[in-house]
């Protein structure tokens, strides 16, 4: 990373990647439902109309499988469309057009197109927006081979990792927790990016390993606080992307602690923490001194009252007890 | 087909067969629609209410005009902004404000909030998230009455955005091909949350139905009385077999798209624009009719505002002392 | 099971179950593409419409969302569809109405509704149909609460489960093989139903476990039979379900075998067998000599060719050397 | 702006301005398309070709019509019918026929088969297996194509089943919108596998796309000319920067819905209505106006059969005797 550091949210990082890119590379537009007049729903694309014009920022009817659609024919024809889709609820109107066409073209036609197209969309509960408005489905896409999702959970990451997904030629799903565009933190100054398929140890430590995706990094970071306090050291690893996987990095930390967490927003059951636990139990078993354990998001649709949808995210108190009874 | 909105804006002086009762009740489901939507903004200011609120503010005339032509077995479907549907539908203002607040007695116990509401026993298939997310499941309710041969009439609310999701096409398109007692009603408040209307839709709703071979009609929105008759026609075709119909509300949100975007920053419409609609509004406007016209006296009018207020801040008080949400219950009713 | 048994093929046993659940409940009807004057693409409603007429066997236009989401609001008012989605590779283009909100509407209501919908729809590779004919996307059902996903794999099962799905008040995934549709085998004479969430020890033995979903159970048994004359003899557990999940069945077999293997035409990453690995790797540690081990689907769109996709579909001689070196 | 069928219909007589080259290589392609669809069928037939193949006989005026008046660099979509398509884009029948083959020398290497063939260098943007799947990226590709100035037309080629996807709707309003230019060509071959237009679709395709500001036609799809004339017009428009134009061409396909069904066993047509459309076959048709009205001899047209026999032999036989697909390559380019 660069020396020269600013602190700058998630949003402000976001966006600067969105205008770096726009102006590196003419291909790149955007598209999607609010992004141009009103600068996003979450504002992460204010200023890039008035930079670009209407021509690359590019305000659409409410349609996501239509956006998604166009995209993919714009991808295909040597343009690098960034699509915004405002929740990750709404990608299920899209996902014809995600998983079967852009997912598969490039396969199915023996290599001769390729699809380099991002959506980015939110993830995440704890906006009290209830079952439509607060799900992390990223398990979906990382099921489906030929594309690739990415997670970032800092400014940093964001920003470096939102610029290699533009910069890729393949499908990216770029998730963003909508509860953290205004988590601040360190960004380089000047050009960087940080390559897709790469876990990053956010901090190391002995006793155990927490694998954490997307804004889980945050209590997973406090329990590790109050854990430290009592003596015991956490390795964390935050994710960033889940297909490609990084496993060498997680076995290589399960190895070395034996004992293992994830966790993760999605729906627990048939979720990401399931694919991690199975990929580290396949290479680290001789190493585990127990079963992987997991923690993802309560198997229910996300409640609207706050002390309910608390109750189905994973929280710092939960991880921090999960910890304590793996390491006594 | 297709009535022009030039000829049914003036048409509230042709109404001489809508008996006082009637009138009167309009008038006191479109106040109780704007107090509670008062007490939600005032509420939610405070910071007292979680979560999003989209309010109806405005748009008064459309569900009550709609509504009181319905029987309690009808059934309608509605959107992310569905106070106003609810409420004209006969919502009971407590169950609703204390789900707003996620309490335990609210219509969903918490666990719906208001995108979510819904009363089955009077018909209401429920608020919704999604854009469009109510236009399945009422073509689906019409479905029902006609293959249990229930002479019930489904109605779905939606916005001028949602016309432009694929779902409409698909399922409006079913509707047109058996026959379904459904009734669109789509509500153009000229935006979707900060894009107009007419940089959405190439065309128009009603040409889009027509296209399907449904009758449409375009009708002043903020006049309770011609979508009163519109919807009349409509259920009537519903009723005797003829199908679905399909009526656009020409109408104007006073308010932000949601509460957390009061300040309306998003520079998308300009004050101007919302005092001429705030001159056009609907409550104002049967007011004038029901004194001059109607010859109603202007004390019992306000006599409806009093107990209608009363009535708000006895739900805005139930609820904010209603037990909270019940933890046992998160994960209770995911299967049944 | 009654003692009156026949040998029909599942695909005769899924029409039976439809006559008959359509004899009993007036509430039942059917909707899809082409499934009534043609008696649908793989000949699984032929008859219903002559028998039923056309208020309840509905041809419907090619619109997926459409037809999920009729059926949502009909099974909210008092109906019980039952919807053929052809492949269920479709079912992406509905997944807004499934997830958002068939599978969720009873939650967010707070009980006041139900949703007891079924969606037939097809499943697997093998019939060279490429990409996007050939998926098995049951993961991503299984990974949504609200929902139950039932797969089954003979004909009996298939009946028995399709009679109980349609029973059931919530909504239900059924997949059927669509390679195994001329599978045969015996199936009861007189009424009768399986329960949704019950997995089958379909063969039992001490050396190690097979779990298998779907037309997996073929290729297993085939394997099994290889290694029995071999001496080695495997425990064969057909899941039918998979949401529920018969965990305990599994971690007794685990237990018991110490050795698992779970095959599932799923691709494998981020699929059905993590969520069982897991699942029985929490339940089963200390008694598991190794890591349970996972056969999906290639991590790659399912290819045309009958050569190319052969590779990618997990076979017999794959089962059959896993548990070779697992058990040596 | 719908031009009714019949009024269409007689239109070969006019076109005295079209070159006899021209009409030669119309000719010349919708034999090719024939004499390949007959290859397949006879392949297929003898149980050596895996999958699924959707024959495209009878429709063949409508693929080549409008594909005369494309560029090399204007694309097109095609869909799961779409041998016709490419070939009429000039698609190479040898590589065609080794993908529907599974061989290593196909289009897509085996990969893709039937429902999939690629050729980006001419604009070929694809087959698709989902019914409506080509509607997105044909107006994507017109979006790409304004976004850089290109003046490049985009093609969608689509079914009357097609018509009823909401995606269709959701991209046609963008396209309507942004004024895109991109053609929609609706082949109405009268049946959705199995089911008749009219039992699926509420009004017409050009009702629906007129109703969002896209002008629209009918024409007689059996007729190459009135399709060349339709395209034209619709080619101009998006060149010069009018926006999207919709096209219906009435035509049938003569055999099943696919190879695995041509018995018709599903009982959804019957023979008197296939030998009524026979009769109007698009081939016989052209080749009648090519010796009447356009005095071209008999062995002329002869030799372009014979040639274009040739041609689709040596495909299929290349295709035969061409190498499987590779299978060290069932890993590669799942990602690029
Ligand atoms: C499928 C989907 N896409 C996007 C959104 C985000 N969203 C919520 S309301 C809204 C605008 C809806 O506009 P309209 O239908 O006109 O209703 P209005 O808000 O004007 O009443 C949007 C885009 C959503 N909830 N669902
Ligand atoms: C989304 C989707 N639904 C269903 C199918 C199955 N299917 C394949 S072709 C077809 C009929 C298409 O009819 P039409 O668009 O009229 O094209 P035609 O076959 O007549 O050329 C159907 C339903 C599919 N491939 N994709
Ligand atoms: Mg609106
Ligand atoms: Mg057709």
């Amino acid at each position: 990373m660069s020396t020269h550091e600013r602190t700058i949210t998630i949003r402000d990082a976001i966006n600067e990647a969105l205008f770096e890119e726009m102006e590196r590379d003419d291909q790149v537009f955007l598209m999607g439902e609010d992004i141009g007049v009103a600068g996003g729903v979450f504002k992460v694309t204010s200023g890039l109309l008035e930079r670009y014009g209407p021509n690359r920022v590019i305000d659409t009817p409410i349609a996501e499988a239509g956006i998604v659609g166009l995209a993919v024919g714009a991808a295909m024809t040597g343009m690098h469309p960034v699509v915004e889709i405002m929740f990750c609820d709404f990608t299920t109107l899209a996902s014809d057009q995600i998983i079967n066409q852009a997912a598969k073209l490039r396969y199915m036609t023996g290599g001769q197109c390729a699809v380099p197209l991002v959506i980015r969309t939110t993830m995440g509960a704890g906006r009290r927006t209830a079952a439509q408005h607060s799900q992390s489905l990223h398990a979906w896409f990382a099921h489906i081979p030929g594309i690739k999702v990415v997670l970032p959970s800092t400014p940093a990451d964001a920003k470096g990792l939102l610029k290699s997904a533009i910069r890729d030629n393949n499908p990216v799903i770029f998730f963003e927790d909508k509860m953290m565009y205004n988590q601040k933190g360190p960004v380089p100054k000047g050009e960087y990016t940080i390559p897709i398929g790469e876990a990053h140890v956010y901090r190391s430590g002995m006793d155990a390993t927490v694998i954490c995706t997307s804004s889980m990094l945050y209590p997973s970071l406090e329990a590790a606080d109050r854990l430290k306090e009592e003596g015991i050291h956490i390795e964390i690893i935050d994710l960033r992307t889940i297909k490609p996987l990084d496993e060498r990095t997680l076995i290589k930390s399960a190895q070395k602690t034996g004992h293992v967490l994830v966790v993760d927003e999605g729906y627990q059951s048939f979720g990401v923490t399931a694919e991690i636990a199975a990929r580290i139990t396949e290479g680290a078993f001789d190493y585990l001194d127990e079963p992987v354990r997991r923690l993802g998001a309560a198997d229910v649709p996300v409640p609207f009252a706050p002390a309910l949808e608390d109750m189905t995210i994973p929280s710092a108190d939960q991880i921090y007890s999960v910890i304590k009874t793996m390491v006594s | 087909m297709t009535t022009r909105i030039e000829e049914t804006r003036s048409s509230t002086g042709k109404t001489t067969e809508l008996s006082e009762d009637l009138l009167l009740d309009m008038y006191k489901r479109m106040v109780t629609i704007r107090k509670f939507e008062e007490a939600v903004h005032d509420v939610y200011s405070r910071g007292v209410m979680p979560g999003l609120a989209h309010l109806y503010i405005g748009m008064e005339a459309v569900a009550v005009g709609v509504c009181v032509t319905l029987k309690g077995t009808d059934t309608i479907t509605s959107t992310h902004r569905g106070h106003g549907h609810l409420l004209a539908k006969g919502g009971d203002p407590q169950r609703m404000f204390a789900e707003l607040l996620g309490k335990k007695s609210g219509y969903n116990h918490g666990k719906g909030g208001s995108m979510h509401i819904v009363d089955m026993s009077l018909g209401i298939l429920g608020a919704n998230g999604v854009v469009g997310g109510g236009l399945g499941i009422a073509t689906g309710a019409a479905l029902s009455a006609k293959l249990t041969g229930a002479e019930r009439v489904s109605v779905a609310f939606f916005g001028d955005g949602a016309l432009n999701e694929g779902i409409y096409y698909e399922v409006s398109n079913m509707a047109a091909l058996f026959k379904l007692p459904v009734i669109y009603v789509m509500e153009n408040n000229q935006y979707g949350e900060y894009t107009p209307s007419n940089k959405s839709t190439a065309g128009t709703g009603p040409a889009r139905a027509e296209a399907m071979g449904i009758p449409a009609m375009t009708v002043d929105g903020n006049d309770v009385l011609a979508v009163y008759r519109a919807a009349l026609w409509a259920a009537e075709r519903a009723r005797t077999g003829e199908g679905p119909s399909f009526i656009e509300c020409q109408t104007y949100r006073w308010l932000g798209h949601h509460m957390g975007d009061q300040g309306d920053t998003y520079g998308y419409r300009n004050s101007d624009e919302i005092e001429r609609w705030k001159k056009k509004g609907p409550i104002k406007r049967l007011k004038a009719y029901l004194l001059k016209e109607k010859d109603i006296r202007v004390e019992v009018l306000e006599e409806i505002d009093q107990k209608v207020q009363m009535e708000i801040d006895n739900a805005v008080e139930y609820a904010k002392s209603a037990l909270q949400a019940d933890r046992s219950e998160v994960f209770q009713d995911v299967y049944a």
